[in-house]
């Protein structure tokens, strides 16, 4: 059976990789785009990889009856269009951080008035990784911030062997690509400012703490840098156990937590050019990788993870989710491979 | 070069110099901390630090 | 029906680039892939995209018996191992320079002594937009050069519809990427000299003019110029056609010989941020771009084209020839899309 | 003696390299920045090298008595301001196209209509390579568009020697970085489009041909690319004298018209890294790298050039001139020393 | 007076810095440079921006007499060679580890056995800000590494200010440019490989430790990511002080620190794109630049700090310190401002 | 500096400098074109341009 889906905002960076997505699904038909300021226009008009694909943008006005819609809208849109969008479509998958947290309160600690507060406890948080066996069925989807996934993801094994228990002190140092920025860009997104930057872009207070919080139960200190590349997210968390652990504690804890997931790898140590998660490897793909160090002299750990974040980062999360929730083998659409070599992806 | 006057930066508390042709509601920067300072009076000029606006800056 | 396939030199770039074809492809099995240097590593310790393949590095030496044999190591090395290569395998696909030209003297003309020079009648021009109808069967194919491709490509239909007729000056200024180099690499490609470039590595003299002469019939002033990507060539054609040529006998021209190509794209202005060919639309997929331009004051047409190096360009090439040679559905592992957004791919 | 400078569109990218010269210039003191937009904020806040700098953007409505007044602003501004500029200032040297061409004829073929044509006449054009000896005293000067101060330099040793005599077809492809377009920058210009691009921006019909037809007398074959790097303008000039040419000759007709240049070198072949010219040698500073390539096989003579479009091709150039329109020392404020390592500059 | 200068490892990166700083100081002649492998080659044949510069690499071994020897050669040589050095010149500037750390027990910690342990009590650490009072008439100056001259400097008012006292733990996520591995290179320095990454090469155990224990008397949690930048070191320290911290201390400590260091700014906040320290903002100067942020939610303080590998973090700092042992003025030849705008620097 | 004799540059004819121990076979580069020289003999110092290694340099 073949479903049919819509992806509002699909003149945008993530709109367009779900559009992508989506077109090479074996069990999506793709019958909408929208775009204002490309209403009419081809779908290969904004994203030139996609020249074959026989669609014009519509305006997202005039929804169409769909099975799932795809929300790639700007913070606030999709709370304001929930209603909408759940008359157009079964499934509703938003891409924004409209329902990802749980409550109201927790809302409005980090950002500013939620219009439909009821419907936080209703929306299911996408990351499979973390939240698998609430997504079949689910109707309203909220897929992961981009850098809270990738700090999720890499911290995850760590917390449920209580290796971190939430008291310790866990600075996530983070590195991000312009493609987090989307497809407006402003000055300093400009190609000669944005270029070789490091640039600590949210030195403090980066929103995305409220998901890891909520979700891994853990008070992080959290610093986002733009650097030159284009996708990916790489997050460092940098920790202190309370208790003595060893490298192979920590091979056991992530062998363990992610042994069967399909779209997860370690990568710690070894030999060879890539040695720990790194964007590149990860390029085009929906794979995360994970890894770590140990640092004896401070008794440190060294988490790290990598992901495309226009993938694992919010396209393909939200397909590899909606996978799930209509009962689709998990993998379907996303086995994608990255590429080598691959430059600033 | 344009007339300048005094005034205190509400960061460090050093005395500034900005433009003696400030209004109100103008935005400027320190010349100590670079920091966005809002013109909050003119005679004298007092500052006020600016609310940063985010939003613009990037990402 | 399944066939095997090894890939000698599989830890370079275009042998990790087949390998990822190969691994993705319905109808092929990699049963080798070879590495004097890291014999018995993983693929994934070479290539870091494909950590899940379960595949170690054997010896060239040590060649298993395989339906097709894929060749991608330097120039030299498949004329001297051929018996080996033909030995192992009914149908092998060189991606080396060494069975691209048709005869001794004109390879004698270009490089530097053949060791079996009566193969070159034998073997066949991958280039299916080129030369499909003497693919079928074929047991020696030679893929062309990157950026050989790109320029017959965007010059194929201009030289067919007589536009071109042989006797015009042609400019080809080509820009490349840093993969075209291989996996190798001295002091010119390391990061901190080769990042940035806009460098005039070969001014005069690059043996692809040698396919160019011998595939379209034309002498081309050819200057290849390193440019800040990875993967990637593109071709710009100044050319001053003895009769006047207006924009649609171009567009006739294009869409006339490509328009039934599967990978074949004709992009020549237009709106948007895409109006010519890129490297960036066509990275990570098997599509080439065409397009052109028209300078009424000097009666110049600029042909445009862009090609994934790795894909059209050496790795994608290969892989859609033998398709057609095994007699598979053409575009068969081979409906990639490519990225958008994607940086210096 | 220190001669007082102002600055109109000090804000601006090539506004402020002007500031970063001025400053650095033991003859110059600068007096004022404009910006319309940071009226009144540091210079330091648009130009971040620029922090020590003691000095406030003010309105380009209230000119300050000058010596000279550079004119950094878009295409059309000056000729508007001319009357008040030249009534706040003695000398007044205009970075835009505004007074580059020499009549309103030529004017209205490239441009759409000059308001004060009768200056035209009156303009010198900055480039000192060609226009020394018009510059001394001279009161309105108009600094060379980049792309054609590439091309002119890259070709001028030809024309004086007759090596091309002005019915020969040239072609010459440009690539530059992405200051070109100045520090507004939209879409196209965005640090994820703009990316890892070789982009056919101006494909043909680019105005810098203006200059170079009225400068060199040659009608050229002119197309530009965007490539990835920031500053940086590179012309390979293809051309097929009439005579044939020698690679002897080439140096004499190079090293006899620019052995007493001071921004001008030759690189042509060799061994290193560096052989022919290339933006990456000369960013940051005022040199001109010009080079070349004899093909035999075709009668083909490539020349290269290389320049910082930020310097040589705009500010450097600029206060070049003025240095000796003043008829100061040449050099003085310009002798800077450019990079190696350098990335994409 | 004039002083005599060579430099030891003249064809690599610090050692060109060198050349360029020199050869632009007025109080310096350059009388060698050397190199094994480029002996009798000009230097421009190394650095292509040094085309002017009238020398000829000659052999190590055959060292002219001179009043400073500045060595830019690998770990371990100048250990070898430090009685010929000083031989050879009143003064050595050394700029590998061999000389940095203070006692033959410290260094065995971190390195692999010291031939001259004696003589690290005599050398003395370059870092000006650290260390001017001691370097006046040093005649063993060892330059500070890279990394931990910008975690030093970033770090330093925070320690002597207390708000730092050596309990608490502090890490530091260091981000680095490709020039940092030399011009030897790798595999993993190939343009290919190394271009877009965010790699964690040093997850922990980096020896730039050992400096800042030293100097600092700070235990740090040190991890270092190669990122797609050419020159650039940024450190970014977290840190939570035991009291409480605010920002007015926070500008306190730093600008008293600082206010009187003509190469240190500060840059904590404010408008524009530069809003923290950025390695592109300081790129060919020898300017550092620090700032701050605060994280009132858990009481974390964000140090940043920024600089030019190539220049503060070692050719710089070598001429500084150079400057201060010889009496001279501290910035004679390092006046040089950095570049806006400017891309992967 | 270390000792110098001339020689002729083969590609413009110029006189230029090379140190004096250079020896036969060594490559040098000439300071006027920078193209790699060859050096022939060594009393008095002849060069010649030395044969390209193209395969060096990149892709
Ligand atoms: N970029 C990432 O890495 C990333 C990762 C995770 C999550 N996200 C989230 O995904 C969402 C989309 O991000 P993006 O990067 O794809 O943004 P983007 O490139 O800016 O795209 C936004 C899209 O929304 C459309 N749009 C804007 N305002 C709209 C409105 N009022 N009504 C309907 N459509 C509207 C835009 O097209 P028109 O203006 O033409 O209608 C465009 O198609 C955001 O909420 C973002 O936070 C992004
Ligand atoms: N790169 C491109 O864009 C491109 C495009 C078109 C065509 N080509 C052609 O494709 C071929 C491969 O290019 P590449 O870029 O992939 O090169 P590469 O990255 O350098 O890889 C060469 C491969 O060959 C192996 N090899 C080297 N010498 C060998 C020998 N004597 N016997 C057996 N194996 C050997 C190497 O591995 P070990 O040393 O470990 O054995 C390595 O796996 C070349 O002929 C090239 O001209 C390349
Ligand atoms: N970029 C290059 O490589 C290059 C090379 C050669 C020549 N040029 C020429 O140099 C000129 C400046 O180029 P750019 O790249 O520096 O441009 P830019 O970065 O866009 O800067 C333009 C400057 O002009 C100011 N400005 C804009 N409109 C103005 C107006 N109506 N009145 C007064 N000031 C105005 C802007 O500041 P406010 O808006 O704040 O006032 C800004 O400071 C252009 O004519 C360009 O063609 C540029
Ligand atoms: N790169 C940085 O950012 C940085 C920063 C701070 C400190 N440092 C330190 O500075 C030193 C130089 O670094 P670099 O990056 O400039 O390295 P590099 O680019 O590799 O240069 C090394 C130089 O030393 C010469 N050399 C090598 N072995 C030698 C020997 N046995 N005897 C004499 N000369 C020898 C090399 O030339 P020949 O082989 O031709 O003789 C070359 O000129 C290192 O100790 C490094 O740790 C570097
Ligand atoms: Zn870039
Ligand atoms: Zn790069």
């Amino acid at each position: 059976m073949t479903y049919t889906a819509s992806v509002v905002g699909g003149s945008g960076f993530t709109g367009g990789e779900l559009l992508r997505l989506l077109a090479g699904h074996p069990e999506f038909e793709v019958v909408q785009a929208t775009s204002r300021s490309k209403t009419n226009k081809t779908v290969g008009h904004a994203h030139p990889n996609l020249r074959n694909l026989d669609l014009r943008f519509s305006s997202p006005e005039e929804l169409e009856s769909v099975d799932v819609l795809f929300a790639a809208t700007p913070h606030g849109i999709s709370m304001e269009s929930i209603d909408r969008f759940r008359d157009a479509a079964d499934t509703v998958v938003d891409l924004s951080a409209d329902f990802r947290l749980s409550s109201e309160s927790r809302y409005d600690e980090w950002y500013d008035g939620h219009e439909r507060p009821e419907l936080l406890a209703e929306s299911v948080y996408a990351l499979p990784e973390l939240n698998r066996e609430q997504l079949p069925g689910a109707d309203l989807i909220a897929a992961g911030g981009c850098n809270a996934t990738a700090t999720i993801v890499g911290l995850l094994p760590l917390v449920e062997e209580e290796i971190l228990t939430g008291d310790e002190q866990v600075v996530v140092d983070v590195k991000v690509g312009s493609s987090e920025g989307g497809a407006g860009g402003g000055e300093a997104s400009s190609h000669p400012e944005r270029s070789g930057v490091v640039r600590p872009y949210a030195p403090t207070g980066h929103r995305h703490e409220a998901e890891i919080e909520e979700f891994l139960g853990l008070d992080v200190s959290f610093t986002v840098h733009a650097v030159d590349m284009i996708r990916g997210a790489s997050a460092t968390c940098h920790l202190f156990p309370g208790e003595p652990v060893s490298k192979s504690d920590l091979w056991q804890a992530y062998r363990g937590r992610y042994a069967d997931e399909p779209f997860v790898d370690i990568v710690a140590g070894g030999g060879g050019v890539y040695r720990y998660p790194e964007p590149k490897s990860v390029a085009g793909s929906n794979r995360a990788e994970v890894g770590f160090e140990l640092d004896a002299s401070n008794k440190r750990v060294v988490a790290f993870s990598a992901i495309d974040n226009m993938m694992k980062g919010s396209a393909g999360q939200a397909v590899h989710a909606a996978n799930i929730a209509l009962g689709l083998e998990e993998t379907k659409g996303l086995e994608l491979t990255g590429f080598h070599p691959v430059g600033a992806p | 070069m344009a007339d300048t006057v005094t005034a205190e930066d509400p960061i460090t508390g050093e005395e500034i110099e900005v433009p003696a042709d400030v209004e109100v509601g103008e935005i400027i920067d320190s010349p100590v901390t670079g920091a966005e300072l809002e013109v909050i009076s003119v005679d004298p000029v007092e500052l006020e630090e600016a609310p940063e606006l985010e939003e613009d800056w990037g990402e």
